[in-house]
């Protein structure tokens, strides 16, 4: 099998899209935002919940999708928890370049590993936007309150 | 299954020689192109006729008096008569150049329905319209209060003639419906339907955007009132599809762009309309495209036609074949008119994933929603896969997609 | 006056080779075409793009996940950013694709301007528009009760900031005026005129359609609203244009054209629209036409730009040199800020007959009213006869059209 | 010269559009028909005389346009006058096959030889309608008493 896929399906991606953490929705999110990719129809939503404190104490997500773009909501929800807002935009800085290609600068060791079972997505130009779906519903979510993008 | 391949000698032999891009690896396997319902490719040919017509013969065409204009004049009305040819129009003038078919759909929603909306009046159609064939009557529902009746399939994927003509009422203005489904592959049952609504003094519009490339078309026998084509799945060049419309219709309709070549006299306080079809062309129209359409529809018709058909329908019922041990796919339509398209959904594998893995083993096949939204919402679908053939589709690109879904399978399943 | 042809070694030396067509004789005399106004030929090398990358990388764009498709859509969104680049746009996505100069105009007209139309309000244009620039405003003023007001030019084709300035009261709702026309060759004050516009508060739409061909535009430094090209003018093939949009504009004008890509979800009693530039590439867009249209810009941008102006100039003024003695000829359009056109009446010859005598001898004009009846009007003449010059026009050309007036001033005169 | 030239803008044709025949309205025309040709805006406008024999008592034009529309124009007019409503179609008829580089038919030899002065223009397929336009609008007139026709 051709490298590439390899890498793009390994098994921990495998493994957050058929068993996504944090799936479902939230009660008393302070935040909520809703992303939809219109070229396949897919869809995530979003949920926070955000102390005064700046610290996400909780979240999760709902949604349907292809393996990439659930497998990423689930790493986020599973990396995001208790963050502040500051190191949540930090991260996702770095997991938009990270699928591109380019480099993640700025992350510490761990995160960057972690986030780097995503970095097969980078040699699959037209999955990008799967992957970073969660990501951009989430920054949404945390600017609008109550959003929409894609 | 495997073994099949080299069965019996075909009717029909794809002329793959004739498309160079067929011959190309991709992430180096051989390219099986198994999303020709999306675009067909150009056969060499097609790319030729441009090509001596812009180093040869260009220039801007009606206005000008000069060699190269009258050429070029002649070549755009021959390329109208080649379509005119091709639908079997009566006139060259029921023809009229469009940028797609989206375009001509929207002319005739436009130019020809607006005006004739009361708010309450119905559209009628159904549930496997592509969204160049919904959308434009969504305009006239938001802008004009417009009523969208919609006729459903039958969970095959197959449309009742009767279904159609039951949801056409005393206040129904049009009925719009696809000839062959992109999705489903469902061919209309046109002749019923439009007879149906003629029997109520309804029009028909047909979206022949798939139809045309896999049916012989009459739309005289038909007796449709517009029929709706595209160049480049009709293995011709983008940026020009065609409207067909009867003359009346095509007389009672008002401009929808305003420019060039359309207009018989301007002031600055009055303007008057050129007669159709140059009431519809504004502006430079594709002309470089038109010769490269009618080399197209030159092309496809220069092959027997019914031979084609078999060919890709032979091509369909191998895949369905292959398939048919893999429990853990679910073919989305398999109405018994049904062109050459194999749409399906696999269990635990979502399309977007399949597609990327099949991509990787050289098979282009198509996912997601088809721009069929409101048919994936009808089948509880979020996306499908589709393969859909060609008259150069072979036995070794079904084999190939084959394959590749037990890959997938493997990595995903 | 023949011999000064090989007066002067030129600074820029004409292509020629790059157009084979130009090569190719016309009625047995060599081709003098002199009617690029019309539209341009094409170089080898747009010819030679279109045909490579429907050979190697064709497919339908954005809706797929495969190889191809995804090649295909970076060629796309490629040539969306020569354009913005070519413009000088902030962002590509303030692009849009249409089918030819007249669509984007109109797309303005119905998607912008229309909804925000009162009886009564006004639109401000000048006598030298095109059809293209007139119809659309034509329009607004049959279905929604707007008042065009006109802007005269000076007797030698002059256009005035000032006298368009004048023309825009309280109710004026935009301002459409074309950067260079095609019958004078006239080119507008644009800054003058769009700095006057926007203190008043008043969009201003730019038809580039000739501009751009002959000037180095930069939409940001005009501060220009809309800004129109089409592509068959700049070298490039026929069936695709473009419009230029600021994006607060686009991201406030409602569709024109609706079917696949530009939705973001349909449902049967439901539509939301993509964000612009999809909101508006409504169907299969002009795929191997945006490719040719990026070669055709990649191939103006490669020259000297000033050096090119420099040589269609020192063309017209030799072109104006040789007829001066003529005092059966009258030019129309003889502005200071003047590209290279050259229209004329000559007495008791009419445009027709001269231009089919000059075809006869290999000339290529133009002979009629050039889609500018205002225009005729303004100058008391039905048509008249242009002949145009490109970059790949020589001094032979003009003489040839020289040589050519005489002998229709010895048939007819 | 070349001799298609020579053979469209012979001597005849040049003096008919340089000394058009009867140029001018007509008082008490029974029918008037407007002709436009919106490619180079050339207009014609003809007045009919018809007695009631069906008859073309009197027949006058009036329009601007190029050598060919006006020659044409004239010659017409010098033909018809005097002729049967019948017998104006089958001329125009004639004409019509002429223009097109056809056999001109059932014309008798009088006829033929004066409409034959127009037939160069059969070698300039897009100068037809400037030579056409007359006569179809004279046709138009005669079938709608006051017309339109391009
Ligand atoms: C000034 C001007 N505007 C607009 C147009 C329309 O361009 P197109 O016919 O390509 O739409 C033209 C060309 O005919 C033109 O010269
Ligand atoms: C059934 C059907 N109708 C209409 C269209 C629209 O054609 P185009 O995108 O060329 O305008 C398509 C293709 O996408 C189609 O499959």
């Amino acid at each position: 099998m051709d490298d590439s896929l390899r890498e793009l399906y390994q098994e921990v991606i495998l493994d957050h899209s058929r068993h996504p953490r944090h799936f479902g929705p939230l009660d008393h999110a302070s935040h909520t935002g809703e992303g939809h990719n219109p070229l396949c129809g897919d869809r995530v939503k979003i949920y926070l919940s955000v102390g005064d404190d700046g610290r996400i104490k909780d979240i999760s997500f709902e949604g349907r999708g292809c393996a990439i773009s659930q497998a990423s909501a689930s790493l986020m929800t599973d990396m995001l928890a208790g963050r502040t807002v500051a190191e949540a935009e930090t991260l996702m800085g770095g997991f938009l370049h990270l699928v591109k290609g380019e480099d993640a600068g700025g992350l510490d060791a761990d995160d960057r590993d972690r986030l780097n079972v995503m970095a097969g997505v980078s040699a699959f130009p037209m999955r990008v936007k799967c992957a970073t779906l969660a990501w951009h519903t989430m920054k949404s979510a945390l600017e609008g309150g109550v959003a929409k993008t894609e | 299954m495997m073994a099949q391949t080299k069965a019996t000698s075909p009717a029909f032999v794809p002329p793959r020689g004739d498309f160079e891009i067929l011959a190309r690896p991709v992430h180096g396997k051989p390219l099986a192109y198994l999303d020709s319902a999306a675009s067909a490719q150009k056969p060499r040919r097609v790319l030729e006729a441009m090509e001596a017509f812009a180093t040869s013969e260009y220039a801007n065409v009606h206005r000008g008096v000069h060699h190269l204009s009258a050429v070029a004049t002649q070549r755009y009305e021959e390329a109208r008569e080649t379509v005119r040819r091709f639908l079997g129009a009566r006139s060259a003038d029921e023809i009229v150049f469009t940028r797609n078919g989206t375009e001509a759909i929207n002319l005739v929603a436009s130019s020809w329905l607006a005006p004739r909306i009361e708010p309450g009046d119905e559209i009628v159609l159904t549930v496997m319209e592509h969204h160049s064939n919904i959308v434009p009557w969504h305009f006239l529902r938001e802008r004009d209060g417009a009523v969208l009746r919609w006729v459903d399939v039958a969970d095959d994927g197959s449309l009742g003639a009767a279904a159609v003509a039951e949801a056409i009422g005393p206040r129904t203005k049009l009925v719009a419906v696809t000839h062959m489904s992109n999705v489903l592959g469902t061919v209309s049952p046109l002749k019923a339907i439009i007879a149906a609504a003629h029997a109520r003094g309804v029009p028909v519009l047909v979206d022949g955007c798939q139809g045309a490339v896999h049916e012989v078309v009459d739309v005289r026998e038909l007796d449709a009132d517009f029929y709706v084509i595209t160049g480049h799945k009709l293995y011709g060049p983008t940026g020009i599809g065609a409207l067909y419309a009867k003359m009346a219709h095509l007389k009672a309709m008002r401009p929808m762009l305003g420019g060039g070549e359309m207009i018989r006299e301007v002031t600055r306080d009055k303007i008057t309309y050129a007669d159709p079809p140059a009431r519809f062309e504004a502006g430079t129209p594709p002309i470089i495209e038109s010769v490269g359409l009618a080399a197209a529809l030159d092309y496809i018709t220069a092959f027997d036609r019914a031979a084609v058909k078999a060919h890709e329908l032979s091509l369909l019922s191998y895949a369905r074949d292959a398939v048919r041990p893999f429990n853990w796919l679910r073919l989305v339509g398999d109405a018994p008119a049904k062109g050459a398209i194999l749409s399906f959904e696999a269990e635990g594998m979502h399309a977007h994933d399949l597609a990327t893995i099949l991509d990787r083993e050289g098979v282009a096949v198509r996912a997601g929603h088809h721009c069929a939204q409101p048919l994936m919402d009808r089948f509880g679908v979020v996306s499908t896969t589709r393969a859909s053939f060609a008259l150069y589709s072979t036995r070794e690109d079904v084999e190939a997609l084959v394959a590749g879904l037990e890959k997938a399978r493997k990595i995903l399943g």
